[in-house]
């Protein structure tokens, strides 16, 4: 099977399934032994308030364009054999699927640090941003923890 | 035409999603913003005090850049994706 | 719905499903923002020799009272809100999972901490051993790199 | 009657999963050692040598551990789990 830039990296409304993306990454090699997975999901609490629902919009073309600069450096820095992102927009409930971050390895050392290091640059580079909706209102957020 | 897109937060600030501003063949940032400043006073701040990053066609640019017809520009509040 | 020490925490023959585990753990709380997995699978490459089939065999009840130690120290030193470990026992082929530690907790940084944790002291510390097979036979394997 | 059983690769040296050794109410994991040297010496040297590690009661003991009568004594080769 093939693995295409396309469908490692993705920005979509509908939800993902961990057990098929672990799937697909693993026909990437068969001495793959290790597979690190970071999701990130909807939380009830932020800063003492409770959310009731998130809202994600990104800058289409140039998220994707990060996401899949973030892939290429992540496979060369750490070593690994292959990573998957997918970042979900529109509307999310609490306890919802929001972020994916997949990386498949040889050996598990390299796909911590590769995960790890995924999901902070995400943060750090990839234009999406976050609305929450609590009881007093609809807010961007516009720092991340 | 330079095409500028306001995202998240700057949207609402702005009321639309993207203006287009008539600025000769070649201009700076720095020019631009004093454009947009006339409409929309606060995004002109932000970014001349460096509160948001621009993007021009999808890559980040810094205050002295230059900016030529036909560009997309983007104003980027604060990313806030992931979790 | 409840998160026994039971569920928890399985020595089994049978295989699991990624995406079944983290719905289980998300059960745990409505704070959960992050879930790091690490997935143990079959390489088919060891030292340089192909592997065909993996066979694992551990110590009833010693294996499992040493899961839920690790489990029980993870949430308490790392602050992470719960811990799913599943270990297969059994034959195992080439790109099959073998084993599974899902950490869930508020914030990503303690679920990486914990899930790195937890999968270097299962392998230090839990009564499990594994048989390969290659061309020239069957061996048990002495060293964990 | 002390239980002592044998796993993974100690299995295959023993040729059976399980001893079962007379010693008193009381001894040492040392006697133990030498009475499972009688008839497997290998495996006697190895924990003697701290090859291998033992349990008592699904716990890892040292040496000088004293085992009673009915007790679960475990041979443990070093683990091999995870990946």
């Amino acid at each position: 099977m093939s693995t295409t830039i396309d469908s490692n990296i993705r920005i979509q409304q509908e939800n993902f399934n961990v057990t098929d993306e672990i799937e697909a990454i693993k026909n990437a090699s068969k001495n793959i032994g290790g597979i690190t997975t970071f999701l990130g999901t909807g939380r009830e609490l932020s800063k003492g308030e409770n959310i009731s629902k998130l809202n994600f919009e990104h800058y289409p073309k140039m998220a994707e364009k990060k996401l899949a600069e973030i892939r290429l450096q992540a496979i060369k820095e750490y070593g690994i054999i292959e990573m998957i992102i997918i970042h979900r927009i529109g509307e999310i409930d609490i306890g919802e699927n929001i972020v994916l971050i997949v990386a498949a390895s040889e050996h598990r050392k390299e796909t911590f640090k590769a995960c790890e290091w995924a999901i902070a640059e995400l943060k750090r580079t990839t234009p999406i941003w976050k609305r929450e909706t609590t009881s007093t209102g609809e807010v961007w957020v516009q720092d991340t923890p | 035409m330079i095409t500028v897109k306001y995202f998240a937060t700057l949207r609402s600030l702005a009321g639309k999603d993207e203006d287009q501003f008539s600025m000769g063949s070649e201009t700076t940032l720095v020019n631009l913003s004093h454009e947009i400043s006339k409409t929309i006073p606060k995004i002109g701040e932000m970014i001349l005090g460096k509160k948001v990053m621009v993007s021009v066609n999808l890559n980040v640019i810094s205050l002295d850049a230059i900016i030529k017809d036909g560009d997309e520009i983007a104003i980027l509040p604060p990313f806030s994706g992931g979790i």
